[in-house]
């Protein structure tokens, strides 16, 4: 009977007569990772409707990419996601070589696969931390940034930056590692395995945390797909892709011969090759904890694939070979392609038009997508869902407002 | 000490008790703020030490000790700003009601036996009573800021407050039941000798309601997990987003000897109040009880109990901060409509129904000392128990909205 | 009469009260808010507690006092029971008011008038 | 501001031979009491009224206090101004909207009430001075200290409450619970009370609750009403 | 299903939609009819052969030389080419549209040129598009909220045209 009652839609519920409210949350707000700004009606407590507005840190990249050469390009896509600028340097660097026609050394391929695969381990734990924050706990991020540092501290000694890279270029890497690298390298890997215990036990399976994450933001994977959302955002929604694995032969070529599981949960189960807390039963599939979840199974693969690139890596005997000159005249044609980011996934397209200036740079960032869901998915929430869901998307806004 | 300076110095009897009563307020008002201060330290270095860190290391050596001093200063030099829409005068006026709500209660709470602000026989329920009266001062401060944040966060505190008031209450009433009064003194006297006399280990339900106790206590002072009203992430600061310079520190500082409060209460009403765990003095044959050096020497180690029990509460609640994340406002509201409201009532009918049985209790060790139940409010039996002497002789309770014997 | 030196007796109490209860219902007749209409109720019911504790109170009347015992005050803890009951229902009935007429005026509430 | 008090209060102590500091503080509780009970009336906003009715029955909580009826006090602090917060909460909410911050008074209505009220007042006045034993304080006043308590309160109102008396004349020893004239408690008032406020409760969320009415109702609502939301 | 029979099914599928094709560049591409560019996308969306249900780029590329010596050396004539990469999550496969449109509609400066928009088929085109309409200034029919979306609501011209100037102050700012 009442069942009956609840679905008839004459019948709507009321309570006491308010008034919506338009709020500002942003563009300088603790959790909105940057400069977001996000409109919220809320009635009370409850946001009716979400509407971000970007732009506030648009620096011109795309137009900046026509006046410079595709190297001199490089330093740019390092001030997208700043986060793992490695990444974007690799991503920038494949178009181009997509573009050119070049295939780096066997020793670079592994390089790279080891830099960027570092970095995102590094990416995500600034993600893992920013979202304990955003939830109200503080110490996790200081945990997260204490192993950050770390690695920030092996690519310094690899490259002489902590932030912006410009270390994987076109051609190759602009150099060797130093000696004694990878075994540092190897050291932090053994040490930092049982720290993610630790942030397991402090976020991932407490209590609290699943109160405040499960259930919250359900994203859909057709609403994922449909979005063109991407990266952990996509694969926490149940949706099979990476594009490491299913992205195109240049960039899958370099991830040949590793063994990694993409972290999605599949026929009902997450990749069973190590230990990882079980999915708590509030947890629905495609909700911010899944998102977060897949993160931190991420940073496991990723630990894998650093393992193995270590041995591949100091099994070549090859040069590493020189990157190329840094006003390398383009060919002519367009070239788009995507490669797996830390945040999602990444495409540069490019125009060559036989200069060494290409004649078209477009980014397309992956948080871009990844945040235009967000009107979608704070639709009825609280406002404290509101930080808790933009901080599951993990966006950098950086690469968002290029 | 009033009577000393009223027939030796021979002052006239208004100025000697003023001149008390001001030096009463002046011990409590600097136990507050120096608390607070200290505390602040504190939750630095706790916090610190929790994240890795070392936290302030330089500031008056190598410690840092001085940092909370150096930061007020630094507040009290900040421009005090008011935002353009605010009502100036609720603005202005809603940090001094928090910081006096907090400030008024400590008038009730005891640091030793009789040394306490006021001695009421309401104690208790005077003491949360007013306590309740500082989320007044947040509400306002929300209303008067003009700000949405502020609004939210006012709104959730009081929805907050308001709600875990219920079931703080009934886990206060729990050892005002045993004791068989609202005097804190006489609360806390009665858990005097071993720890097993400590309310807290009084029977099962006792021992649930004190942890009941926590919870609510921990949310009746916003501290996390149920920091709602200032939740950084969600809020910018909440109520007091608007605040700077030194109104922002007196709610800040109301917060902190809110904290020191609920502490010292749950200090007295659970554990035994400023009786240690160990009945050293009785054992040896002192009493706190007598007016000479030696009473008040047994007082004063009885204070430096009651306090070290308090600071325990306190960095217990920074160690939870640092630990947790943030509930929502739902679930806060759960936790408290839900799950403690229901314990704290089946404990408390529990509680009862275990006087009931057991009227004399079941770990009844005998100490020597005072046994529970041996101290009863004195005019109904007549003089001879000890509350009844403190009762009977005015000159010892010294009469007066803030005057102490926290003097003599 | 020296208000600081002089012991204070019962009238002065009832003073009180009665400038309380006055304001409480001036209150009440003047505002058209209707929260400020509640809060007029509420200033009269703690005037009258005033001279409810005042006539009880063993510190004013001393012997007097004793007669009645603990009932003046007894009285005011059933008017402050009562007036926080009171308080919870015109809240409800104020806020029913003002979900169907979207104002807290009591000028407004005329839907009887023919 | 301290200063100023104690330079006041030790100039008429001067003058006439000693503080009664029960009148000081009965005068300043009493001062505040009735001065932000004017407030009250005076003020337009709603929650500028409630912040003056807290603070005018926390002063009056201060008064019962100085009477000797602690947990009266204790209670008014604790219900009277806890239910005026939630008031003001309801008065916060109601006033996030511009329109309804202040509600003006006509002069009018002012005036009228200003003189009923000054009438009222007037009679009251004269009645509270009209009993001469009520103007005279106990023989013994000046000598007791000030605050202190002659007896505990909150044992034996507990008692009352549930029936029992030990106050009053039994204390004084006049009457015994033997005679079996003792006056009765307050048991059934008491029960009487407790029901009532369960009633309250219940009625209170039933009026306040989420309420369903079909959309066309509330269209035509709406409409009546002028669609004012 | 690939290179001439997905291109016939889709030619009949939406008749005129196509307009040219490239299968043997780097990325091979088709070239769309600007009006049919909604219709196409529908189709390649629905199609259960091909189901490209995920659109992962919208770009602009302005064609266009101020240089008259060059733009005679070009070899082609000044135009507007929206370039949209399709996705199939299920068959792994991409695809390239591409659409050329006049810099200018009606060859009226400033006047920006239209297109439907694929708001509909793929929910991401939304704030693609408004980048696109934004930075190279193409209007898109049927997009429910078409603002600009990174740079201030107010700015003017489009900054990814070939022939942009920055303008010399923006509210009190000096631009150059």
């Amino acid at each position: 009977m009442s069942q009956v009652i609840d679905d008839d839609p004459r019948i709507i519920e009321f309570d006491v007569r308010t008034d919506e409210m338009l709020v500002n949350m942003g563009p300088q707000h603790p959790s909105t990772h940057g400069v977001l700004r996000l409109v919220l009606r809320t009635d009370g407590e409850i946001v009716s409707e979400i509407e971000p507005h970007i732009g506030y840190l648009h620096r011109c990249a795309e137009k900046i990419g026509e006046n410079v050469s595709a190297r001199q390009f490089i330093p740019y896509t390092d001030r997208m996601d700043y986060l793992a600028a490695m990444n974007m340097n690799l991503g920038w660097s494949l178009a181009v070589e997509k573009l050119m026609g070049l295939q780096v050394t066997e020793k670079a391929r592994h390089l790279r696969v080891l830099i960027s695969e570092f970095s995102r381990i590094a990416s995500h734990l600034v993600g893992m931390g920013a979202y304990g924050l955003d939830l109200g706990t503080f110490s996790p991020f200081l945990y997260a940034f204490r192993e950050r540092e770390k690695i920030l501290d092996l690519f310094e000694e690899a490259c002489g930056a902590r932030l912006t890279y410009s270390y994987i270029t076109v051609g190759g890497l602009t150099a060797d590692l130093p000696p004694g690298w990878l075994a540092r390298c190897e050291a932090f890997l053994d040490q930092f395995e049982p720290v993610i215990r630790e942030y397991h036990t402090l976020l991932t399976t407490n209590a609290i945390f699943v109160k405040r994450t499960a259930g919250i933001g359900v994203l859909s994977p057709e609403m994922a797909i449909n979005y063109g959302c991407s990266g952990p955002v996509l694969r926490g929604s149940g949706v099979d892709q990476d594009m490491r694995r299913d992205g195109e032969s240049i960039y899958t070529a370099m991830y040949d011969g590793y063994a990694f599981e993409v972290a999605v949960m599949k026929n009902g189960h997450y990749p069973q090759d190590h230990v990882y807390p079980a999915v708590p039963a509030d947890a629905v599939l495609g909700d911010c904890w899944h998102r977060f979840f897949v993160r931190m199974l991420e940073v496991v693969q990723s630990m894998d694939l650093v393992r193995q690139a270590i041995d591949r890596y100091s099994a070549c005997s090859g040069p590493l070979g020189e990157p190329v000159k840094v006003a390398e005249k383009l060919p002519k044609g367009d070239v788009y392609l995507e490669t797996e980011c830390p945040k999602g996934q990444m495409g540069f397209y490019l125009v060559g038009d036989g200069t060494a200036i290409p004649w078209r740079v477009r980014a397309r960032s992956s948080s871009f997508s990844n945040l235009s869901v967000l009107a979608e998915l704070c639709h009825g929430c609280l406002i404290a869902d509101v930080p808790a869901i933009v901080g599951s998307l993990d966006i950098v806004m950086g690469e968002i407002d290029r | 000490m009033a009577e000393y300076l009223i027939q030796t110095v021979g002052l006239p009897e208004w100025l000697a008790w003023s001149l008390m009563a001001g030096l009463s307020a002046v011990l409590i008002l600097n136990l507050m703020a120096g608390g607070a201060l200290v505390f602040i330290w504190a939750e630095r270095k706790v916090s610190a030490r929790i994240q890795d860190r070392l936290g302030p290391t330089r500031t008056g050596g190598s410690f840092g000790w001085l940092q909370s001093l150096a930061d007020g200063i630094k507040l009290l030099a900040k421009e005090d700003l008011m935002p353009a829409g605010a009502d100036g005068m609720l603005f202005r006026v809603a940090p001094y009601v928090s910081f006096c709500a907090s400030f008024a209660a400590f008038i009730g709470l005891p640091f030793a036996f009789d040394m306490v602000g006021l001695r009421l026989n309401v104690g208790v329920f005077y003491v949360v009573a007013v306590l309740g009266l500082e989320v007044f001062g947040v509400i306002l401060a929300g209303y008067a800021s003009a700000s949405k944040w502020s609004l939210f966060g006012a709104m959730r505190e009081a929805a907050q407050v308001v709600s875990y008031e219920v079931p703080l209450g009934m886990c206060i009433v729990v050892p005002v039941m045993l004791a068989g009064t609202m005097d804190l003194v006489t609360i806390g006297e009665k858990q005097a000798g071993w720890f097993t006399n400590w309310y807290v280990f009084h029977d099962p339900f006792t021992f649930v309601i004190f942890w009941v106790y926590v919870t609510c206590a921990v949310a009746s002072v916003n501290r996390a997990p149920f920091d709602l009203a200032e939740a950084e992430s969600e809020l910018v600061a909440g109520f007091h987003t608007e605040y700077s310079g030194l109104r922002w520190s007196f709610f800040f500082m109301a917060e902190y000897s809110s904290m020191f409060l609920v502490s010292g209460l749950a200090a007295v009403l659970f554990l035994g109040g400023w009786n240690g765990p160990i009945p050293v003095a009785s054992l040896l044959g002192l009493s706190d009880g007598t007016g000479d050096t030696t009473g008040v020497l047994v007082r004063l180690v009885g204070l430096g109990n009651l306090l070290g029990k308090a600071t325990l509460g306190v960095l217990i609640m920074m160690w939870i901060r640092w630990t947790l994340p943030r509930l929502r406002i739902d679930q806060v509201m759960t936790t408290c409509l839900k799950y403690c409201t229901p314990i704290a009532a089946v404990m408390f009918a529990g509680a009862m129904t275990w006087l009931w049985v057991f009227p004399g209790g079941v770990l009844d060790i005998d100490t020597g000392s005072r046994r529970p139940g041996e101290i009863r409010e004195g005019w109904l039996d007549g003089p001879g128990g000890r509350g009844a002497a403190a009762v009977s002789t005015p000159s010892s309770v010294p009469n007066n909205a803030a005057v102490a014997e926290v003097a003599e | 009469m020296n208000l600081l030196s002089d012991p204070v007796g019962v009238s002065h109490y009832l003073v009180v009260g009665a400038i309380l209860f006055t304001t409480g219902v001036v209150c009440m007749v003047v505002k058209r808010n209707a929260l400020g209409v509640l809060m007029g109720i509420e200033l009269v019911l703690n005037g009258a507690n005033v001279n409810f504790v005042a006539f009880g109170s063993p510190v004013l009347r001393g012997e007097q006092a004793s007669i009645l015992g603990l009932d003046g005050q007894a009285m005011a803890l059933f008017v402050i029971l009562l007036a926080a009951a009171e308080a919870a229902v015109a809240l409800a009935i104020t806020l029913n008011f003002y979900n169907n007429h979207a104002t807290v005026d009591v000028d407004r509430a005329d839907d009887l008038k023919g | 501001m301290i200063g100023t008090l104690f330079g006041v209060s030790s100039l008429l102590a001067a003058t006439s031979g000693g503080i009664n500091w029960h009148s000081f503080f009965f005068l300043l509780f009493a001062l505040l009491a009735c001065g932000l009970a004017v407030a009250v009336v005076l003020a337009d906003n709603v929650v500028r009224m409630a912040f003056y009715l807290v603070l005018s029955l926390g002063a009056t909580a201060g008064l019962f206090f100085l009477a000797g009826a602690e947990f009266v006090g204790a209670m008014q602090l604790m219900i009277y101004v806890g239910g005026t917060l939630v008031l003001l909460i309801f008065g916060v909410m109601l006033t996030a909207q511009e329109p309804f911050v202040a509600i003006k008074t006509p002069a009018r209505d002012k005036v009228l009430a200003g003189i009923v009220g000054g009438g009222l007042l007037a009679v009251l006045l004269q009645a509270a001075f009209t009993g001469p034993a009520w103007s005279e304080a106990p023989a013994d006043m000046a000598e007791r200290t000030l605050g202190q308590v002659t007896q505990p309160s909150a044992t034996p109102l507990g008692m009352a409450l549930v029936g029992v008396r030990v106050d009053g004349d039994v204390a004084s020893g006049e009457r015994s619970p033997a005679d079996g004239n003792v006056r009765s408690g307050y048991l059934l008032p008491f029960e009487i009370v407790s029901v009532h406020l369960l009633v309250v409760l219940v009625g209170a969320a039933y009026l306040a609750r989420t309420k369903r009415r079909k959309a066309v109702a509330i269209a035509r609502d709406e409409s009546t009403t002028g669609g004012v939301r | 299903m690939r290179g001439p029979a997905f291109l016939e099914s889709l030619e009949a599928a939406v008749p005129g939609g196509v307009v040219g094709t490239n299968l043997e560049a780097l990325d091979p591409w088709v070239e769309v009819a600007p009006g049919a560019i909604a219709d196409v996308c529908r189709w390649l969306h629905d199609a259960p052969e091909t189901g490209f249900d995920s659109l992962q780029c919208i770009t602009a590329v302005d064609w266009f030389e101020a240089d008259p010596k060059k733009a005679a050396k070009a070899g082609w004539e000044p135009h507007l080419e929206l370039v949209y990469h399709l996705w199939s999550t299920a068959a792994r496969v991409s695809l390239v549209l591409k659409s050329k449109l006049p810099r200018w509609k009606d060859e009226v400066q400033g006047q920006p040129p239209e297109v439907p928009s694929v708001v509909g088929v793929w929910r991401t085109a939304d704030w693609h598009e408004r980048e696109v309409f934004d930075l190279s200034g193409v209007v898109f029919v049927g997009h429910p909220d078409l603002r600009r979306i990174l740079c201030p609501e107010d700015w003017e011209g489009y900054p990814l045209r070939k022939d942009y100037e920055m303008p010399l102050d923006y509210h009190g700012i000096r631009g150059r």
